[in-house]
């Protein structure tokens, strides 16, 4: 393990939900590396937990029903879940930020959009009201949006432009890790191509570390440099662009991608993955995806499976490869 | 704004004409007559034609409404059958009184409920939340006038603090405002825990809480903002139970309001008066509902938007 | 979210039922009120109901009755003890023949504006009170009102009347002064008269306040207390409370249920006082078996009285046997009076000879102590076969139904001023406004006779017959009279309360 | 030039919304056609009308003009009692499986309604098996017969919302982007399951969605729309090979691909789209067109045919 | 429904247990402690008023008068929560009482629930001119303050139980159409509604089968909630003396004509005031335990 310049260090992250109906498990022993600069994308379907994993790095997981049992979140080397209230406050939108994913009800729609813009810069950069304005205004700019239309309110917007705002709330106080929770799922496919390019290029002038969480393969591929995939509240698949893409090792991963149409041969039936998505109120025992997975062993039923290595960035969680050689594939083969 | 005003005044009219309809149909069923009700037992039914043709009684129902409208139109709200006196001057000199004793037990109940609906929801499931449920049910349980005799009995006999009735200087207003509004504070005080619930829910609250906002600053101003417009209609509509209400608490606590004086009206019969007070209290009423509605523009720009 | 609410419910009730023991126990020592009497110069006074007009011609409110006794004086008042007429603005008259009289007023007496009374004044008020079709029981009689000259005036009747002075005295004939009754001054919002106290101002819904007029005629009976105050307070609880707590001084209708604490609490005197309000059954005459004196009679017979009085009244009425109230300078109950005796009311039912099953008597009532009488009644004639119906209607469809002849029995109560005006109305020309009245010549020719003697005592002795015959005839059922409780201050004296119940409250003071 | 008859041919199709600022084209003038068990995808960003459209056709919305023959017969001159028939042939899926069932149904009954409206089974059992045998060709398990939608997760909702459209076996199936709001595991088993069910019902799909991979995985031929105009009609092939109109152009290079070393040169568009209420005479893509010229600002392109099905309305395509 | 469910929510919620829906909503009622003592002393309540006549006779203990043991306080022998002003015993008006209190309120309640739903669904669903003539016809009730309406009503057709519950009823009509519309108006928008036009469903079992079932929960609580004020306005409208005339026992009378003694004898008013806070109470309690259980957006 080269000694990476770790921007987040999430270790054997357990969070639970405990309802009336039953405790769910969110995330089971969840861990994360992003590298300063970097971007991290976090794939998973709905449920596997991806949003849960965002917010406990901000800890604003909604507590009652959620609780974050046990694990460590490193953020530039500070622990944060020893943090108190008070001074996750300071951290919350100067040192790390979160976008959400529907921008049709992630802006206060009684406060004009200059106001909310202000309202972080005021917070964390000891400057009077006016000149907060003044730079809520350069944010606007830099997210495409004319100053002039800093005094109009959320409902004035199309969705493509209130995203923009959000993005401009979020780099305010530029932060140096960004959280982005499916930013574009929403938007329509040139708006997303439009938001995309903008956020790559926000990235590079603030070297923000992104974290983006989604659950579309295409995007990962257009802007993130690392890829983990999550399902059931683990992490059961990690590596580079390349590794991933191109030598995917768990069976899951390899269902994800034959359950995408393939432009280059668009008429090729699709393989999607059988069965259900799991029920995180009562997870199988061994490996949560056993149920679906066709090459499921009887040792898949009973033990969760360890990491193995396929080289020093691309490791996989699956028996398949318990003999510590994730090299060669061996999908397919049994 | 102004074409806003306008239009919904305009619309106010045929909510007036159906009001007075309705009372003055309402009022011709009723059994009695007043004319009889005016010379008493003694008098001769000779006499009695002769005052129903004076006052016009044996037209049919529909030509006296008319009549009644085009004197409407004119401001003259005719004369009181029994008061001797134009059923306008009786009611304004009591008017002040009633609007100062709503707006008092307006102020009061938002002033109680409001905040006991936001600490409800924000300390959801705890003491504090069912503790002030049940207090502001108890509002709604107690009937008025048992409610206005116990503390009058208790702050002005026992303690003293308070006069017993009357309108005189800011104490009498005391008891009988904190009657109306305690009676009317659990709607508006469940309505806005509820929608302070939603609203909290909603994901720019995530947003404001992402951004490092103080979580107590995150309720004040983001989520009560939001949460006023579901509070600010319930409180429109308590508004006419206050006027309702009013009647009953005018009369055990000596008050010279409009209520009072209708409820004697209906008693005696006497059709102008009531009217009166009727159409008088259905404009106060509609006034409120315009201001209101005005209020949500000023909390929610979509609206106001939709407005002007 | 289990256990809190459930405390929280039972903790809301501990208070709930402190704030309960807190009122019900014995009253403490009210803190404010009537210590510093010496220097107070008010006098408030609790009224039941807002006036509809202050003005004496248009209407019969007691609050209106009460408050012109302040504001305004008559020719003749009645004594409040004796009921007897005495002359009040005239100082003297004379009777020149059978139908005229001749009255010299008092010189120098002032209204409250400032202009000294005449006999224009005198003239103009009564033809004033003639354009009100209510006044002719008491102007009626006068056919012709002329100033001879600036102090006396002439009246000339219609026909020989006897009960002329007790008109005189009654309160549709206060002398109004001529200049304002000329200029249309509104007296129903603004009293003007020669009385002790002149009118300030009327709070609509709230207070009517008068002051004491510094140049009152009448040097005996001078007013001490500067001011008067009327104070609206409708719920009776509302009105103890309000004495209780010294805001008010008097109270001229007390609750029955706060009769007996006012009564043990030394720092309020109560007033008992027996009414001339004289309740009875009217009895649709015009119906069968109604028509018939034996049916009535067993019915008069039938009720027991005294139970009226415990049970629907708390106890506070006396029975009444006569067909007139007692307390009149004229009431008389004779031997044709009926008492508790179920035996006679059987002889009577008897001597009726119907069928009683067949017998059906609805009883209409206005208020729930009527129905608690009527359903003592109900109880009473069961004894004798007659099946009784309580029905409840409110006030307006009372009048409707009585005027209009739709009843067969129903609970009515009258209390005019004066024992003539009460029998007159046994007269059969009154039975076209109350369809089912007395029709009978004999009385009538009886009521003609007591109109036309002049003489007090032979008048006197007319009546008793009258009151005789009807007892015979008994058209109405005498049940009770009410009792009048009036409640105030211990330090203040000098309140007057008449035998009609009428309260003077001008030669009231805050003892030293 | 293809032998077989259109099984629907939509003529001018038009729907106008009354709003307060005048007159909104959601649907302006819209004609194409589909070949019996063959599949057209009608695809555009949100607002483009192609929602509309598909409701329009089965007048779930009344059209404002226009013509729509299904089998050769104009569906919007029919009394409601045609209709009525007309609709067991004609049936729709919809996007949002947690909205387009009852919740207070159980699943055999929101199967079972249709067979009831049109008493295709006389007796309970009959009722009974029918239900069940569609929910086997939808894949739903017989013991969820009884259960209510809330208990059910988007996939299996998706699938009793087919079965119920399969009732009264249609021949011709609106689907709303029926799979836009699952994931994309289920997804592929929803587009599966219904390529299945053309090839053994020979059903006739009207695919709306916004997903273009799918798209071009699942339709045989793709039209294009725009604010409310069909702008571009092709075979998925040809249109993905060759695409004509600048902003068919824009959308396809915009699709993210899950595949590296793919990355191509981006055609980013300017500006919002414009609003559709009281639109101009003139191109509506224009104030946004990087190839713009001042006769695109002033006139309405017409249709060009460019041959094997290709249509395009751009003044490009008519030099 | 407002508020989409949060990324977070569906995290959250994992998949519900397999039962049937009342059992659902029963369960998650349960949960609600409050709202079960509400029910149970609702339920207790509505016992002792029905077998009213069980425990006393309605002639000879509610409406006997009995003059000598006039006023009696509570626990004197023969008398457990002692007599009126008339000596008829106060337990025995109670239940007597109780039976004509919650008559007036829930029939008034239910004829206000129906009239309202059919004014608000006809008016939500059809919408265009039958809405805005139905809602001009509810704005004119509603601009008369409720209890006035009621007032003007009795006073104008006599006071007695059929009137008092026709002015009840009328005045409470408007709450129940604008819910009922509001409700309408939302499902009438969803995709299900659609679908089942699709499938050639006429309007009227589409409001039968598919609008009414998915409107009742809101309209449940409501009736919770009307059926406690229609309470408190029987007690305002005797107050008034246009309540049920006497002899006939009824909580709002009782409390009414025991005001005069609620100096020495404050029971005649704590007895029939107690009772009727206990049933308002324990009626908005489930109306509010309801209102969580139904609500969908919960599940």
């Amino acid at each position: 393990m080269s000694e990476k310049n770790l921007a987040v260090e999430i270790k054997d992250l357990v969070v639970e939900y405990r309802t009336d109906t039953g405790v769910v498990q969110a995330l089971n022993h969840f861990e994360l590396e992003l590298e300063k600069g970097k971007t991290l994308g976090l794939v998973g379907e709905t449920g596997a937990g991806k949003t849960t994993a965002g917010l406990s790095m901000l800890r604003l997981i909604p507590d009652p029903p959620g609780v974050i049992v046990g694990g460590s979140i490193k953020v530039d080397g500070e622990e944060y879940l020893t943090k108190t209230e008070k001074e996750m406050e300071h951290i919350r939108g100067k040192k790390v930020s979160m976008i959400f994913q529907d921008p049709m009800t992630a802006l206060n729609p009684v406060f004009t959009v200059e106001d909310q813009i202000a309202e972080s810069i005021a917070l964390h950069e000891k400057v009077s009201k006016k000149e907060a304005i003044a730079k809520a205004g350069d944010m606007l700019e830099a997210v495409g949006i004319p100053r002039a239309r800093g005094k109009e309110y959320p409902h004035q917007f199309s969705g493509g432009m209130k995203q923009r705002v959000v993005i401009a709330i979020a780099l305010a106080c530029s932060p140096s890790i960004l959280i982005a929770d499916e930013p574009t799922t929403a938007l329509d496919v040139t708006i997303q191509a439009q938001v995309l390019e903008m956020m790559k290029d926000l990235k590079k002038k603030y070297e923000t570390s992104l974290l983006l969480i989604t659950h579309d393969l295409g995007v990962v591929a257009e802007i993130c440099d690392d890829v983990s995939v999550i399902y059931a509240g683990t992490v059961i698949e990690h590596g580079s662009l390349e590794d991933v893409f191109n030598h995917p090792r768990h069976p899951y991963t390899e269902g994800l991608f034959n359950s995408l149409p393939d432009l280059d041969n668009p008429t090729a039936k699709l393989k999607p993955i059988k069965g259900l998505m799991p029920d995180p109120s009562n997870l199988p025992k061994g490996c949560a995806f056993c149920p679906r997975c066709e090459y499921a062993m009887p040792i898949c039923e009973t033990e969760k499976p360890g990491k193995s290595f396929r080289n020093e960035e691309h490791y996989v969680r699956c028996h398949l490869y318990e003999n510590g050689d994730a090299k060669e594939g061996r999908i397919g083969k049994i | 704004m102004l074409k806003y005003v306008i239009k919904r005044i305009i619309a106010l009219i045929p909510v007036i004409l159906g009001v007075t309809l309705v009372v003055f149909l309402i009022m011709q069923l009723a059994p009695g007559d007043p004319a009889r009700m005016i010379l008493g037992e003694m008098a001769t039914p000779e006499e009695v034609a002769q005052l129903r043709t004076e006052m016009g009684l044996d037209q049919p129902v529909l030509v006296r409404y008319i009549n009644y409208m085009l004197d409407f139109c004119r401001g003259d709200l005719g004369d009181s059958y029994f008061k001797h006196r134009p059923v306008l001057d009786e009611i304004l000199d009591r008017f002040p009184y009633t609007v100062r004793l709503a707006a008092v037990a307006a102020v009061l109940t938002v002033v109680m409920s409001i905040p006991i609906g936001i600490l409800a929801a924000v300390k959801q499931n705890t003491i504090f939340d069912n503790a002030s449920l049940v207090v502001t049910l108890f509002g709604i349980s107690m009937p008025v006038f048992w409610l206005g005799l116990l503390l009058i009995i208790l702050f002005s006999l026992k303690l003293g603090w308070f006069p017993t009735g009357g309108a005189e200087g800011w104490r009498s207003y005391v008891l009988p405002a904190f009657c109306l509004a305690f009676s009317n504070m659990s709607t508006v005080a469940r309505t806005t825990r509820s929608s302070m619930l939603e609203t909290i829910r909603q994901d720019y609250v995530r947003t404001a809480a992402a951004k490092g906002v103080p979580h107590r600053t995150v309720i004040a101003r983001h989520a009560f903002r939001n949460a006023l417009i579901p509070t600010i209609t319930v409180i429109g509509i308590q508004m006419s139970q206050l006027l309702g209400g009013s009647v009953v608490v005018e009369t055990v606590f000596a008050w010279p309001g409009v209520g009072r004086l209708m409820i004697d009206s209906i008693n005696s019969r006497d059709t102008p008066m009531v009217l009166g007070c009727i159409i008088l209290l259905t404009i106060v009423f509609s006034v409120l509902n315009l201001i209101i509605d005005l209020c949500y523009g000023f909390v929610d720009p979509r609206i106001k938007a939709s407005q002007s | 979210m289990r256990k809190p609410r459930l405390l929280s419910l039972l903790l809301a009730l501990v208070m709930l039922v402190s704030l309960a023991t807190g009122c019900s126990s014995s009253p403490s020592s009210t803190s404010s009120g009537n210590e510093d009497s010496a220097t107070k110069d008010t006098l408030t006074i609790a009224l039941h109901a807002e006036p509809p007009s202050m003005s004496p011609v248009d209407n019969d409110s007691l609050a209106t009755i009460y408050i012109n006794l302040l504001t305004n004086n008559l020719l003749f008042k009645a004594d409040p003890e004796t009921l007897e007429v005495k002359p009040d603005l005239c100082e003297s008259y004379e009777q020149v023949s059978d139908t005229e009289y001749i009255f010299k007023l008092r010189e120098g007496v002032k209204f409250h504006h400032g202009k000294e009374l005449d006999a224009e004044d005198v003239v103009a008020s009564i033809e004033n009170a003639k354009t009100y079709p209510a006044s002719s029981p008491y102007t009626g009689s006068m056919e012709k009102v002329e100033a001879i000259d600036k102090y006396q005036v002439k009246i000339t009747l219609v026909e020989p009347y006897s009960n002329l002075l007790y008109d005189l005295a009654y309160h549709f004939n206060y002398i109004l002064p001529k200049d304002l009754l000329e200029s249309g001054h509104d007296f129903a919002a603004e009293p003007v008269g020669t009385g002790p106290y002149k009118f300030v101002k009327w709070d609509r819904g709230s207070q009517i306040v008068l002051e004491k007029f510094d140049e009152y005629w009448d040097e005996t009976e001078m007013p001490t207390i500067k001011t008067i105050v009327w104070k609206l307070i409708p719920e009776g609880t509302s009105r103890t409370l309000a004495l209780e707590t010294g805001e008010v001084d008097v109270i001229y209708q007390v609750e029955t249920a706060d009769v007996e604490r006012l009564k043990a609490d030394s720092k309020f005197h109560v007033e008992e006082k027996t009414s001339v309000e004289h309740f009875y059954i009217t009895l649709n005459t015009n119906v069968a078996p109604f028509d018939d004196v034996n049916l009535r009679q067993a019915i008069n017979f039938a009720i027991d009285r005294e139970a009226i009085i415990v049970g629907a009244l708390n106890g506070y009425g006396t029975p009444a046997y006569s067909s007139v109230p007692m307390g009149y300078e004229g009431s008389w109950e004779g031997d044709y009076v009926a008492s508790y005796n179920l035996d006679k009311a059987k002889e009577y039912m008897a001597a009726w000879g119907g069928d009683p099953a067949s017998v059906n008597l609805p009883i209409l009532c206005r208020n729930d102590e009527q129905v608690r009488v009527a359903t003592i009644i109900q109880d009473n004639l069961s004894k004798i076969g007659i099946n009784v119906i309580i029905e409840q209607v409110d006030t307006p469809s009372w009048h409707s139904r009585m005027a209009s002849g739709d009843y067969i029995g129903g609970i009515s109560s009258w209390s005019p001023s004066n024992c003539f005006t009460y029998l007159v109305r046994y007269d059969s020309s009154k039975a076209e406004a109350t369809p089912g009245s007395l029709v009978d010549e004999e009385t009538d020719a009886l009521i003609d006779k007591m109109k036309a003697t002049m003489d007090p005592d032979e008048r006197l002795e007319v009546m008793h017959q009258i009151v005789d015959r009807v007892n015979q005839l008994v058209p109405h059922i005498p049940l009770w009279q009410s009792q009048y409780f009036r409640a105030w201050d211990a330090n203040l004296e000098g309140i007057v309360i008449s035998g009609t119940g009428y309260v003077r409250f001008h030669t009231a003071k805050w003892a030293a | 030039m293809s032998e077989q008859k259109p099984i629907l041919e939509v003529n001018h199709l038009k729907k106008y919304f009354k709003t307060p600022k005048g007159l909104l084209h959601a649907v302006d003038d819209v004609s194409f056609s589909i070949d019996e068990g063959r599949t057209l995808g009608l695809v555009g960003e949100s607002g483009c009308g192609k929602s509309t459209t598909g409701r329009a056709i089965l007048r779930l919305i009344e059209p404002t003009s226009g013509e729509v023959l299904f089998k050769g017969e104009n569906v919007l001159g029919l009394d409601k009692e045609g209709m009525r028939k007309k609709r067991k042939e004609m049936q729709i899926i919809f996007q949002d499986p947690f909205s387009s069932l009852n919740p207070r149904k159980t699943i055999s009954q929101t199967i079972a309604e249709p067979l009831k409206r049109y008493n295709m089974t006389s007796s309970h059992e009959e009722t009974r098996d029918k239900v069940l045998e569609l929910m086997e060709t939808v894949g739903l398990a017989e013991r969820l017969m009884d259960t209510y939608p809330h208990e059910l997760d988007g996939g299996r909702r998706q699938r009793v919302g087919i079965a119920r459209a399969l009732a009264m076996n249609p021949s011709f199936i609106v689907c709303d982007e029926p799979v836009s709001a699952l994931d994309v595991s289920i997804q592929a088993q929803i587009l599966n399951l219904m390529q299945e069910l053309q090839d053994k019902m020979g059903l006739t799909y009207l695919f709306i969605t916004h997903n273009l991979s799918v798209v071009h995985h699942f339709s045989n031929d793709i039209a294009v729309m725009y604010l409310g105009q069909l702008i571009e009609k092709a075979p998925s092939r040809e249109l993905f090979a060759n695409p004509v109109h600048p902003y068919t152009q824009a959308l396809l290079s915009a699709i993210p691909i899950p595949k590296l070393g793919r990355q191509r040169e981006r055609i980013l568009l300017k500006g919002e789209i414009t609003s559709p209420i009281e639109p101009k005479k003139c191109c509506r893509f224009a104030p946004r067109c990087i190839h713009a010229c001042d006769r695109c600002f002033n006139e309405e392109p017409q249709v060009t045919d460019l041959g094997n099905g290709h249509t395009v309305s751009c003044f490009l395509a008519e030099k | 429904m407002a508020g989409t469910a949060t990324k977070v929510d569906q995290e959250a919620r994992g998949h519900a247990k397999k039962d049937s829906q009342m059992a659902d909503v029963w369960r998650r009622f349960k949960r609600n402690k409050s709202a079960v003592a509400g029910m149970i002393v609702l339920t207790i309540i509505l016992l002792l008023v029905i077998f009213a006549s069980a425990f006393y006779d309605y002639e000879a203990d509610a409406i006997q008068q009995n003059v000598y043991e006039r006023l009696k306080h509570p626990f004197t022998e023969g008398h457990l929560l002692g007599t009126d002003d008339l000596g008829r015993d106060l337990a025995a008006r109670l239940l007597h009482g109780g039976r004509r209190s919650l008559i007036i309120s829930f029939v008034s309640v239910g004829i206000s629930v129906i009239a309202g739903s059919i004014l608000g669904a006809v008016a939500g669903y059809y919408g265009g001119l039958i809405d805005n003539v139905i809602m001009r016809c509810i704005d004119v009730l509603m601009a008369i303050p409720m209890t006035m309406l009621a007032i003007v009503i009795v006073a104008a057709l006599g006071a007695n139980i059929p009137n008092m519950i026709i002015a009840l009823s009328i005045s409470q009509i408007p709450s129940f159409a604008r819910v009922m519309r509001g409700q309408v108006l939302t499902v009438r928008g969803t995709e299900y509604i659609e679908a089942a036009r699709a499938i050639g469903t006429n309007d009227a079992s589409i409001i039968a089968e598919h609008i009414v079932p998915n409107v009742l929960s809101p309209i449940i609580v409501q009736v919770a909630i009307r059926a406690a004020t229609a309470i408190t306005n029987t007690a305002t409208l005797s107050f008034l003396g246009l309540g049920v005339s006497a002899p006939t026992p009824e909580w709002g009378a009782m409390l009414s004509s025991g005001r005069n003694y609620i100096r020495d004898h404050s029971y005649l008013t704590f007895i029939p005031g107690l009772a009727m806070m206990f049933t308002i109470l324990s009626l908005n309690l489930l109306g509010d335990g309801l209102r969580d259980a139904l609500d969908p957006r919960l599940r």
